[in-house]
């Protein structure tokens, strides 16, 4: 136990908590947006897994992260484009079209990884490039703040901003307004002429760009490369968080978040003597309890102010 | 797929005085183990004794297997190669339908084999045994990188006999350098996250672990991130994954004391250069050693440049040790999961 | 035809699923025209107006503009060539406030972001200039029927429409918010716009429109100047056959009270009052109808009386037959014999998906004629559901067509069906010819006054003050969860005397008091 | 109408043509000969008995997941659980599987029968979360599909695991509790019939008795169910009983069908494919057999291509995509729906 404290009570800890979370976070953003349009988007994980590849593919070719940056996120884009022409198009239901982008892209990327480096696992000969860390001036003096919000990844920091633009764009922006009413009542958005087909498309789109930064994030800067199906699940738990934090933009990034910090206490759990299969459950466990307490909470709330009212 | 070039194998008709080769994975390629150095044995056989090969994934799904045996065994291939202790039952079974083919397992623990059936295993303790050697000597060192707390690290797939078989050696080649060492042990649960693998290294590096053991496929790959990212030592396995690293990052593979290589290609083109002459053995298992070239430790520029030239001596005494069966090293096939676990939390910091 | 503003001509529409909605109709609108379309449930009113307002687009035929031909995809491209379109169904965003609903799709910003201010500006503007008066700042959901019809009208006078297509826009509104409605209307055509109207109600389309189209079966039955038809040729036109728009109604002798609440209570999960003090007896062979202005507790009094109340009870007792309902659950209630024809026909009284079988059955899928054990009768669930059919004559290609593809009045019978098909004891019937046309409306009356007459209590809360004036052998009016007012003769009650009550403006209360307590 | 009745097997034979050109034209990028190649996915499948039992053998589980989702789907409850329950349900028949002692007639239904009870039961949790405080079963189903998968794994390897077998397999399942084959020259076994009967009484239980009404209705309207007096969230419990002894039934059924000791270490994936065959099929029971088999062969057609042809393995994923996405493209070839029904109505005026 005392080990796991050691563990659990650093900045170490709490600075993984926020680098564990950012995939995540990117994928329950871009999941959040088409929501709000009213589709599901269950294709994250290969939209994630596209960027991923384009990320590393692009920067070893031209030597530039940026650049390779730029790659992932318009070819994640790109996918969820393809998505969003099938879907909205020609009516391909949009859980099998999900299905659909996943499998693509699980294929594909290795096909495209054999076609580029010869190797069907990993890009370890292609020389790609990462995008930087970055320490904050002033925040990093500060003790124990500092050394856990300062020196993460400019895209762990890209994520906080995006929650910011997110929360915006949702709210303030008449592309926000659009996609919102389109979500909650197409047909009158389509009867003051909002076309609910181009908001569905650009809902997607926004998805996929978000998705795509979280892709991109997973080998350009958590990681300094691209392997076979590195995304492992990533993207479908960004839609369970964007699910349980019922699709607002502060609820969906505080259950990231959780999620986050579920996945990094269940690896600093390894140092005790439990079944590391059965700490793998941890961060799905904690999701459930924390579903059944939130749920029972609300009920038992609704009922005492019931109660409250009528005596 | 075909990674070869080799058309399909019935179209070969009229050149049937060529030797037919064939090899078949339990997965998928590019896993940079044993798979991957298949591949490569098989690349050899091909270049080295001018065959006519092919490869072909047979993906995760078991159920596929025995089929794809079945098949590919009717077909006119003259050698038929595997490698698993997972397929050695059906693959003995499909190898006892066909006696005139000569069938090669490349892996296995399992020493029952039919008499056309040559079955190699890997003295894996033996060879983590001296990662353990290296990895202790490495802590205890005063090397750039290296702390003064005697922690090790060890990072495996899942925790499953194939993975523990280099987990018990480690251990066992540790101990015999410092009894007192403690080694930190995880498993990411999966085979393709690299990320969870970062994540659980960094967590050893923080905790004090100076070297690493990689034995988790695509996502010990994340090892190497982390070891750059703390300045941190790592060993790779199965091939010299120091030379994966070499062109692309330099900074990365130096971190790479050594690895714990199984010489799956050299083994494949042996047995098959045997097979082709018709002195091959079959009906047994061989077990392929430190003195058979079978496994051993990467000694490559790395190794002797970043590994000081004292230690390098000692762990030359081990190895020496180990091919004369002076040590004896616990092989973890075979073993009670209890058992393990008592090895484990022995040395559990 | 020169000279008309727009022409729709040769317009054929077919529906995905084989609908031929419209076939070959003309119509033109003149210029600063108050024009009415009429016709049946399904006629295909609507689908032209859609056509006109770029939601769907025609089979064949073309659409023209001041004469020159226009090609609507999508409803922006209407809006830009100033047609509105207020539809029957609300086309609100409900957890929008008025202004962000009134500036959807043409939003003012400010650098990225909306303007709010300036939206707000927008609507109050256009609310005064046309005299509409809204509250910009409140949510939708937390409207009136009333006041959301003024946000549908104000939305598309926002958007420029010099042609506004009003599809059934009085079915929900008061006497009182109609008559408002007019005076817009009017005041609208004066500023020089021309309006399409669509409504069930003849009276209104005499009252208010110069010229007539009527539609049958998708064709067009005739256009008219009003001042040359009755209402009696229209509905002639518009169903084939003589309507007759007065009931004889017998006398009934009333059995025992099947129906007594006492006292009832109930608030809001704010503690707000929702009812208070509701006591009434529904007899064996009476109809008890039950008017108001929405949103003065008429659905809460449903809720209780059907045991779907999700506000919450205070006080009181509810007892059909003598047993106390407030503690048992839907199908116990229903076991008791009460059938209920719901408000909201998309969202209860129909899965709109499932067949019109399904829709049949499903209060009394339980029946022993309609199962064996487990195993459901098949045939005899497909002879029920076709006899239904054909004794409320759904228009429909048979029990297995979805019922989702029906026209809102046709629905509205199965629904009707259903509930009178059981022989309940005590049916409540929530506005029950509510966008039904009077065909249809006619018909459904009948089959309430041949329950009545067979024996049943029938609670009606409706809109319609006609028809609740007309069907009802006593009437209650709620005011603010009260029951402001309660008629004996009601037939013998103008509609503007009952406004009256309905808006709280005159009250009943000595009268109410000593029946109360008796 | 008549032409219009046949538009949906026009299109979709249209888009099965239209699918298979572009995979032709995507094959021509990578293969030296397409044509063969396309032949080989197409028509290989059929070649042999043997092959043929293939596909039939692949589509069982898929089958089985199918139904259960569909009936989830026909709910409208977005529930991915099956495959979690699948997984560990299979454990659960092994165990018994492993243990027990019977004669071959009862053993495997003891062990199919405590598999697809656990499964139901399993099941009804997230199913009575939704109905009692509406948590989201999208989330509660993906959860505990990782739950039960590392409790699975973990009881295979601490409680299971022979460790003769020298890899993550359980102890060999006694003989009589494996299912009997029924196809000499397959392996098709007796869940085949098992997954048939059990379709058929789906499709009889969803539209021939009062529940199976519940359970639409519910689908439908869940507004419109309680109205009328249905209790649905009874109704939503039960289908979720029902959902997870279907899947739970053809884990147990595939563990011992297909295979002779538990060997899953990851989840076999026939849950999120069963979403796949429930869409396909338009969560119509019968319509399963249908889909499942449809997805089964170009599996198999796809597997065959890999091994038969010189197009690697992945290329099976794309080709599939590309299927996936067009056949259930319902405005794909819209406009000449739509000209046929102009037609139609002017053929009646
Ligand atoms: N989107 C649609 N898809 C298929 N059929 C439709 C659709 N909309 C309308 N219909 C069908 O077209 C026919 C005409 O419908 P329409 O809505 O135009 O009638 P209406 O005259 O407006 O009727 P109501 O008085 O009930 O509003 C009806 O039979 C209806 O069921
Ligand atoms: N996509 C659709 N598919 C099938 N039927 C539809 C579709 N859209 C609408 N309908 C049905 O067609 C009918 C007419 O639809 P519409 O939206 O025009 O309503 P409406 O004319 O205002 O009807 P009403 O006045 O009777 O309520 C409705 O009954 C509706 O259920
Ligand atoms: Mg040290
Ligand atoms: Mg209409």
């Amino acid at each position: 136990m005392n080990s796991l404290l050691n563990v659990i009570l650093t900045t170490d800890f709490a600075f993984s908590v926020l680098r564990v979370t950012t995939p995540i976070l990117f994928a329950a953003l871009g999941a959040l947006i088409s929501n709000r349009a009213g589709i599901i988007n269950i294709g994250m994980e290969g939209i994630m897994l596209v960027s991923a590849l384009a990320g590393v593919v692009v920067s070893s070719y031209t030597a530039n992260a940026w650049i390779g940056l730029l790659g992932a996120v318009l070819s994640g884009t790109a996918i969820a484009g393809m998505l969003a022409f099938f879907t909205l198009k020609f009516k391909t239901h949009i859980i099998l079209g999900g299905v659909a982008i996943n499998m693509f892209a699980s294929g594909g990327t290795v096909f495209l990884l054999y076609l580029l480096s010869g190797d069907k696992g990993s890009s370890t000969s292609l020389p790609s490039k990462v995008l930087p860390s970055i320490d904050i001036p002033l925040l990093q003096d500060i003790p124990v703040l500092g050394p856990i919000l300062s020196g993460h990844h400019i895209l762990t920091y890209v994520s906080i901003l995006a929650v910011i633009a997110v929360y915006y764009l949702l709210k303030r922006t008449p592309l926000g307004l659009q996609i919102r009413s389109v979500g909650e009542n197409p047909h009158a958005a389509q009867s003051v002429g909002v076309s609910v087909v181009k908001i569905q498309y650009s809902a997607l789109l926004l998805s996929g760009f978000f998705a795509s930064l979280g892709g991109a994030y997973m080998s350009m800067g958590y990681l300094s490369l691209f392997t076979r199906d590195m995304i492992a699940g990533r993207g479908w738990i960004a839609i369970a968080a964007e699910s349980m934090g019922r699709s607002t933009t502060v609820g969906t990034a505080l259950t990231s978040l959780l999620f986050g910090g579920a996945e990094a206490l269940a690896n600093a759990l390894q140092v005790l003597k439990i079944p590391a299969e059965l700490i793998g459950t941890l961060p799905y466990v904690a999701t459930v309890v924390g579903l059944i307490v939130y749920a029972i909470a609300e009920t038992r709330k609704k009922r005492r102010k019931l109660a409250q009212k009528t005596n | 797929g075909t990674t070869g070039e080799a058309g399909t194998a019935g179209s070969g008709g009229e050149q049937s005085d060529q030797l037919k080769v064939v090899l078949l994975i339990p997965g998928t390629l590019g896993d940079k183990s044993f798979f991957d150095a298949a591949n490569h044995g098989l690349e050899m056989v091909k270049s080295e004794l001018g065959a006519q090969t092919k490869v072909i994934e047979m993906g995760t799904d078991k159920t596929k297997w025995e089929p794809t045996f079945n098949d590919i065994a009717a077909e006119d291939w003259n050698i038929v190669i595997s490698g698993g202790s997972e397929i050695t039952e059906m693959f003995n079974t499909t190898a006892e339908q066909y006696p005139d083919k000569t069938f090669i397992n490349y892996d296995t623990d399992i020493e029952e084999a039919p008499a056309n059936v040559y079955n190699m295993s890997y003295s894996t303790n033996e060879v983590s045994f001296l990662a353990g050697a290296v990895a202790a000597l490495a802590t205890q060192s005063d090397m750039p990188n290296a702390n003064k707390d005697n922690v090790i690290g060890f990072l495996g797939g899942m925790d499953i006999p194939g993975i523990n078989a280099f987990l018990v050696g480690y251990i066992e080649g540790a101990k015999y350098v410092d009894p007192e060492i403690k080694v930190a042990v995880s498993y990411a649960g999966d085979f393709v996250n690299p990320a969870k693998g970062k994540e659980l290294s960094l967590i050893q590096y923080n905790s004090g672990v100076d070297v690493i053991f990689n034995v988790a496929g695509g996502t010990g790959l994340g090892i190497f991130d982390a070891a750059k990212e703390k300045s941190r030592y790592a060993i790779g396995v199965d091939s010299d994954q120091a030379a994966l690293l070499k062109d692309t990052d330099p900074e990365k593979a130096n971190l790479i004391l050594t690895s714990a290589i199984k010489k799956i290609d050299t083994a494949i083109l042996e047995a098959v250069t045997k097979a082709k002459d018709g002195k091959l053995g079959t009906g047994k298992r061989q077990v392929m050693g430190f003195v058979e070239n079978g496994v051993g430790i990467a000694e490559n520029d790395i190794y002797k440049s970043v590994f000081p030239a004292d230690l390098q001596a000692k762990v030359e005494e081990i190895k020496k040790k180990l091919e004369n069966k002076e040590i004896n090293v616990s092989n973890a096939m075979g073993m009670e999961t209890s058992e393990i676990e008592a090895i484990r939390n022995s040395v559990k910091p | 035809m020169s000279g008309a503003l727009l022409e729709m001509r040769n317009i054929t529409k077919v529906y995905p699923n084989g609908v031929v909605a419209n076939q070959n109709v003309q119509f033109s609108l003149q210029e600063g025209e108050i024009h009415a379309i009429a016709g049946e449930n399904g006629a295909g009113k609507s689908t032209l107006m859609k056509m006109m307002f770029g939601m769907e687009e025609p089979s064949e035929g073309e659409i023209l503009l001041k004469g020159k031909q226009i090609k609507l995809g999508n409803p922006q491209e209407a809006i830009a060539l100033g047609i509105g379109m207020v539809h029957q169904h609300f086309m609100l965003v409900p957890s929008f406030t008025v202004a962000e609903n009134m500036v959807l799709g043409m939003e003012p910003r400010r650098g990225v972001g909306i303007h709010y201010a300036e939206a707000v500006r927008m609507t109050e503007e256009t609310a005064r200039k046309y005299n509409l008066s809204v509250n910009p700042r409140a949510k939708v959901e937390d409207l009136s029927v009333g006041m959301k019809q003024k946000v549908e009208i104000l939305k598309a006078l926002l958007r420029g429409a010099e042609i506004l297509i009003l599809d059934e826009p009085t079915a929900v509104l008061t006497p009182q918010e109609t008559e408002e409605l007019f005076r817009e209307l009017k005041l609208l055509k004066q500023k020089g716009h021309t309006i399409v109207f669509i409504s069930h109600k003849l009276k209104e389309v005499k009252e208010i429109c110069d010229r007539i189209t009527i539609l049958r079966g998708g064709r067009t039955e005739g256009v008219f100047n009003i001042a040359d038809v009755s209402e009696q040729e229209i509905s002639r036109l518009m169903v084939g056959r003589d309507v007759v728009l007065k009931y004889d109604k017998t006398q009934n002798n009333y059995g025992e009270p099947v129906l007594s609440v006492q006292q009832l209570g109930a608030v809001d999960a704010e503690g707000k009052s929702l009812l208070s003090n509701i006591s009434f007896n529904v007899r064996a062979g009476e109809i008890v109808g039950i008017a108001g202005v929405e949103g003065n507790g008429q659905s809460q009094l449903v809720e209780a009386l059907t045991g779907g109340l999700t506000s919450r009870l205070a006080g009181g007792k509810v007892e059909v037959k003598g047993r106390d309902i407030q503690n048992l659950g839907i199908r116990e209630i229903r076991g008791l014999g009460v059938s209920y024809i719901p408000e909201d026909r998309m969202r209860q009284g129909a899965a709109g998906e499932a067949s019109i079988a399904d829709n049949l059955i499903s209060t009394q899928y339980r029946s022993k004629s309609l199962n064996r054990g487990p195993l459901l009768r098949m045939s005899s669930i497909q002879k029920l559901a076709s006899s239904l059919i054909e004794e409320f004559k759904v228009r429909c290609s048979g029990p297995s067509q979805p019922i989702g593809m029906l026209s809102g009045g046709n629905m509205q019978k199965v629904v009707v069906a259903r509930e009178c098909s059981t022989g309940p004891l005590l049916l409540i019937a929530e506005q029950p010819t509510r966008g039904v046309d009077i065909g249809a409306a006619q018909f459904i009356h009948q089959k309430l006054l041949e329950l009545r007459d067979a024996g049943c209590a029938i609670v009606l809360v409706s809109a319609d003050l006609n028809e609740i004036l007309e069907m009802s052998d006593t009437l209650l009016v709620l005011y603010e969860g009260e029951i402001a007012a309660r008629l004996d003769s009601p037939s013998s009650v103008s509609e503007e005397e009952l406004g009256l009550y309905m808006l709280g403006i005159r009250r009943q209360q000595e009268q109410y008091e000593e029946e109360a307590s008796p | 109408m008549m032409r219009l009745k046949y538009f949906e097997v026009y299109r979709t034979a249209a888009v099965i043509l239209i699918s298979l050109a572009i995979a032709f034209i995507i094959i021509s990028l990578v293969s030296s000969q397409p044509v063969e190649t396309i032949r080989i996915f197409l028509f290989e499948p059929l070649s042999t008995l043997s092959r043929m039992g293939n596909v039939v053998e692949m589509a069982i589980p898929l089958m089985f997941t199918g139904l259960s989702v569909s009936l989830l789907f026909k709910t409208n409850m977005f529930n991915l659980g099956a495959e979690g329950i699948f997984y560990i349900s299979g454990i659960v028949a092994a165990v018994l599987a492993i243990h027990l002692s019977m004669n071959g007639i009862i053993h495997p239904i003891v062990a199919i029968g405590a598999g697809s009870i656990v499964g139901a039961l399993l099941s009804a949790i997230p199913g009575y979360l939704k109905a009692k405080w509406n948590a989201n079963e999208l989330v509660t189903s993906l959860m505990f599909n990782s739950i039960f998968f590392g409790i699975g794994l973990y009881l295979l390897n601490y409680h299971l695991r022979d460790a003769k077998a020298f890899s993550n397999v359980s102890y060999k399942f006694a003989e009589t509790a494996q299912l009997a084959k029924i196809l000499p020259g397959t392996r098709l076994h007796t869940g085949l019939i098992i997954v048939l009967v059990l379709i058929v009484a789906a499709h009889y239980f969803m539209y021939h008795t009062k529940w199976g009404y519940e359970l639409r209705m519910t689908g439908a309207n869940r507004d419109f169910a309680g109205y009328s007096g249905m209790k649905t969230a009874k109704v939503i419990i039960l289908v979720h009983l029902i959902a997870g002894f279907i899947a739970g039934m053809g884990g147990s059924v595939e563990v011992l069908g297909m295979y002779n000791r538990f060997q899953w270490t990851a989840l076999p994936g026939y849950g999120l494919d069963g979403a796949l065959v429930a869409m396909l099929a338009k969560n119509n029971p019968l319509s399963v057999i249908g889909a499942a088999l449809f997805l089964a062969y170009i599996r198999i057609g796809a597997d065959l291509m890999a091994r038969l042809s010189d197009v690697p393995s992945e290329m099976i994923s794309i080709i599939q995509a590309v299927i996936i996405l067009l056949i259930s493209a319902e405005q794909f070839l819209k406009f000449w729906k739509n000209r046929m029904l102009l037609k139609e109505a002017k053929l009646h005026e």
